[in-house]
């Protein structure tokens, strides 16, 4: 499936909750579903300090895919982590480089991603694209 | 007993649904809401009178100067100050306390000479001395407090000395709402001869301050966090102090005469308000003030005693809840913990609730760090506040519970 | 063509009578009036929204903030700036100038380094810069204005060396309503490396400002005067350059982290931004550039100029009235003299006849000592003056004549 | 005639005036008898500066009696000047020091006394208690 496509099926999930507490309850949900991260990933250089909640982020090439890994000490923001890792994980760096998020605006967690609100969510989105170039320049140079 | 429907009804905000839930504004440490009065009044302010201030020959102008100036008096009288040349407007507190830094810094501080501020203050009263230590070589000390989020007084006399000669201290921790005994620390700081700075942002719309009977060198306070407006704040120094510090900036109002040659700084209060004042902003000051006055203060700090008392009663029966620190002496906010969620996660759930409370490290990272924790939710009051609101508060945070489960 | 009539209801002080006598507002170079859509709008945003911003994790807290920093990108916009990184919040152009001579001073200006104004500055660009120079051991010099009030570029030329490290000067002089050649300037600052600070408080609201095609270093302007609300204004500084610069004032929203060990600043352009920002005063400035584009900027300029021009010409007629200067290109403001009459007393009775006008020095004594003369009376223009008012103005100065007669 | 006597009377001479300007014709005319005020004592030390107009005050203490001379560039300060002097001028000490100026307000001229209208006024009122105060103090030594 196309990033697209997977926010789309994502706004679909979504659709089904009439209730702000049930979007909610789902995305805890998948906070908790989140892969484990290992804990000595946690270092300084993959924290993006937020001042609400901290988030870890690291990444890996592997066979012209960049694989993601993330965690969050707040349980709502690793839900939002698990959407974002389910649509831009194991992609290439052009898909990585191309995507538009425009999923955390349709199902209403658009203030999820406001800069000010200071969760490290965006500043994680910032960093996925920077891996995606780094890693594509990375390929390039060895070409 | 306040009439607690007819001051609700001042306030405009409050009637409203969030996510379809009635609001409930717990979050009056970081800024309170504005009754009609004073909203009503800025509307009218800029529909009849508005002009800029000062040397106008012409009638607005005038009467923009009067409100402005009668602001002064008015505020003059609010915290007892001994004249009006005690009283400038700033942007707020923390551009009040620069200034201070600045001018006062310059004139008083040295290399090796120490300031003492606490250990839960918030940045805005730690940053500046940082600076102030940085540029003059002198040393910043950090007076510890103890579980209760109270200053321990053995401490501060232990670190107090003849080098010491300023201590920065806020009157109520708004991290915690620990009301801080400055009494007794401005009296033993001017024994040795060291002046204070009190950061009166969450003091002076709770209780009664009296800059005189406390005879603090320094006050300092925000509008928008005595129901004014944002953009305005206010410094009191004393005169004498005042008079012999430098100017902080310059430009239009704070001058006498300029020329090229010479340049002749203006009396108080007008040497430290450069540039056009917030004028609007400070009379609203004025107005937020008549209309604390209208209710009585002694009124709002019994009721708002009475509402957080109740709040930290019912809070605490809440399993899994632990309030950071009980002071003897506290007011209007109570920081809190949910056993095994984090804060942030907590306030995002109370919000879809309709409740707004703050989270995080409320501009204290040291204080955060001195209980070993990244933020607190924190609940703050205000006497539109009420228990039937403090009752939904912990019916909120037993719903995000079960949420978390 | 403007609708004038439409555009006049929009200001609800302009209707009003003064002693009896129709309110004729011509002191918009001190202040402007505001349009109910910035007034309705700071009421609305008290009464439905208003909540500390940044950082919250409540609703209206992200209201709050969203206006906030649209309001930044609607500027950066205004402007042309490149990035809103570039647009820091503050009190008004007072600040903003404080704020580049100690930050930008502190990191560029050495003993010896000559900074350059012009000789009709306000004082609010000539202060800072001499305190500046006190502090550094700088040199502040003057570039010197003709007959004309326009800066001689052939002295500006002889002045500038490459010790010239800063050039501070105005978009349009307050008291003459000179327009500055400051493309011109800024490109000879340049040449030889100067950096240049361009005081727009009396352009911005005037006609089309693109601080990329100027490529100056530095614009500063003033809300209240852009029919915004008082107590907030804008610096505008390259990336860049703000990056290398020191933080100003220290509290909280200005930094990363604080501890007692260490401080990490926040990046731009919070970084200049301590404190609660007026919040709502910044957004006023984005809903009157609306309302500005909403009437179109280049609309404004024609009209002004055209009544500016209609007003030069009409006084002119009067008998020993004295405009000072005619520079070619002018905008907004008119300065003139009556002949044996003092500005005071003429002021005083343009007043009871319900004109307003400001009199004195305008903050620009150098300027006025230029001139050898105690002050002026200024007329300054806005587009809700229309015709009609310049006449009523020169009716009444033939009334004031008489009575001194 | 007491000071209090003669603001009443000022302030019925005021009473005839239903218009401003005429109140203002008649401030001006006052302005304009204003005794000759000696260009010798412009000095720096006479001045007292205000922004929008300039005044100049001098005393001379002679037979317990305070004789006051004053001017100014504007001649509305100038026909107020008169109105304070004549009040003010040849008394003793103690009546200037305890002269209440209450008649500026009744006429509807208080304005001209805001200490930030700059004009000079207030600060010269200021100057002339302070030359009261002097005056009774030197006489008080000198007993
Ligand atoms: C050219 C100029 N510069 C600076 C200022 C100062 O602006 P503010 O008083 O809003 O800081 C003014 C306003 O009087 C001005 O006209
Ligand atoms: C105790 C204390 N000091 C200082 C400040 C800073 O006030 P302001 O942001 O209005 O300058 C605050 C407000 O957050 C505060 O609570």
């Amino acid at each position: 499936m196309t990033t697209t496509e997977i926010q789309n099926s994502i706004i679909e999930e979504f659709n089904m909750f009439d209730e702000w507490l049930d979007k909610y309850e789902y995305i805890i949900e998948l906070g908790g579903e989140l892969s484990d991260y290992d804990d000595k990933d946690k270092t300084k250089s993959n924290l993006i300090s937020g001042c609400q909640s901290r988030v870890w982020l690291n990444a890996e090439f592997v066979d012209n895919k960049v694989m993601f890994n993330a965690d969050s000490d707040a349980i709502i923001t690793k839900g939002i982590i698990a959407l974002l890792i389910r649509i831009m994980n194991n992609r290439t760096p052009e898909e990585i480089l191309e995507t538009d998020l425009f999923f955390l605006e349709k199902i209403g967690l658009k203030e999820n991603l406001s800069p000010t609100r200071a969760n490290g969510l965006v500043s994680m989105i910032k960093q996925m694209k920077t891996y995606g170039l780094a890693y594509k320049a990375l390929r390039d140079s060895k070409k | 007993m306040l009439d607690i429907n007819k001051i609700r009804n001042d306030f405009p905000i409050l009637n409203q649904k969030v996510y379809g839930k009635q609001l409930i504004y717990l979050d009056n440490g970081a800024t309170t809401q504005k009754p009609n009065q004073v909203i009503d009044y800025v509307s009218e302010f800029y529909s009849t009178i508005n002009s800029n201030i000062h040397r106008g020959v012409h009638s607005l102008s005038g009467k923009s100067t009067e409100e402005y100036e009668n602001a002064r008096l008015t505020i003059k009288d609010y915290i007892n100050a001994n004249s009006e040349k005690e009283i400038i407007f700033t942007k707020g507190t923390t551009e009040a306390i620069n200034l201070v830094a600045s001018s006062f810094g310059e004139e008083y501080i040295n290399e090796g000479d120490e300031i003492l501020v606490s250990q839960t203050e918030h940045h805005s009263n730690i940053v500046p001395w940082q600076m102030l230590c940085k540029r003059k070589k002198a040393i910043l000390k950090v007076v510890p407090v103890n579980n209760n989020t109270e200053i321990v007084i053995e401490e501060f006399k232990k670190l107090l000395s003849n080098k010491t000669k300023l201590i920065a201290i806020s009157q109520v921790s708004n991290a915690f709402g620990t009301i801080m005994p400055i009494n007794n620390i401005i009296q033993k700081a001017h024994k040795v001869g060291a002046y204070v700075l009190v950061d009166g942002a969450q003091g002076v719309q709770h209780f009664k301050t009296d800059v005189q009977y406390l005879d603090c060198d320094f006050y300092t306070f925000s509008g928008h966090k005595i129901y004014a407006e944002t953009g305005i704040g206010v410094l009191y120094g004393k005169e004498e102090l005042l008079n012999k510090m430098p100017p902080y900036q310059g430009g239009g109002d704070m001058i006498k005469t300029v020329s090229f040659e010479k340049t002749e700084y203006a009396d108080l209060p007008l040497k430290f308000e450069a540039g056009t004042s917030n004028y609007v902003g400070a009379a609203s000051i004025a107005k937020a003030i008549d209309y604390i006055n209208s209710i009585g203060l002694d009124n709002i700090y019994e009721y708002e005693n009475d509402l957080v008392n109740y709040a930290r009663k019912e809070l605490t029966k809440i399993k899994g809840l632990k309030i950071i620190g009980s002071p003897t002496n506290n007011t209007s906010s109570i920081s809190f913990l949910l056993n095994g969620i984090h804060h942030y996660d907590a306030g995002m759930i109370l919000d879809k609730l309709g409740i707004a409370v703050r989270t995080g490290t409320h501009c204290a990272e040291p204080a955060m760090k001195r209980f070993d924790i990244t933020g607190t939710i924190r609940a703050s009051f205000s006497f539109y506040n009420t228990k039937q609101e403090v009752d939904e508060l912990c019916k909120g945070i037993l719903r995000v519970k079960k949420m978390f489960d």
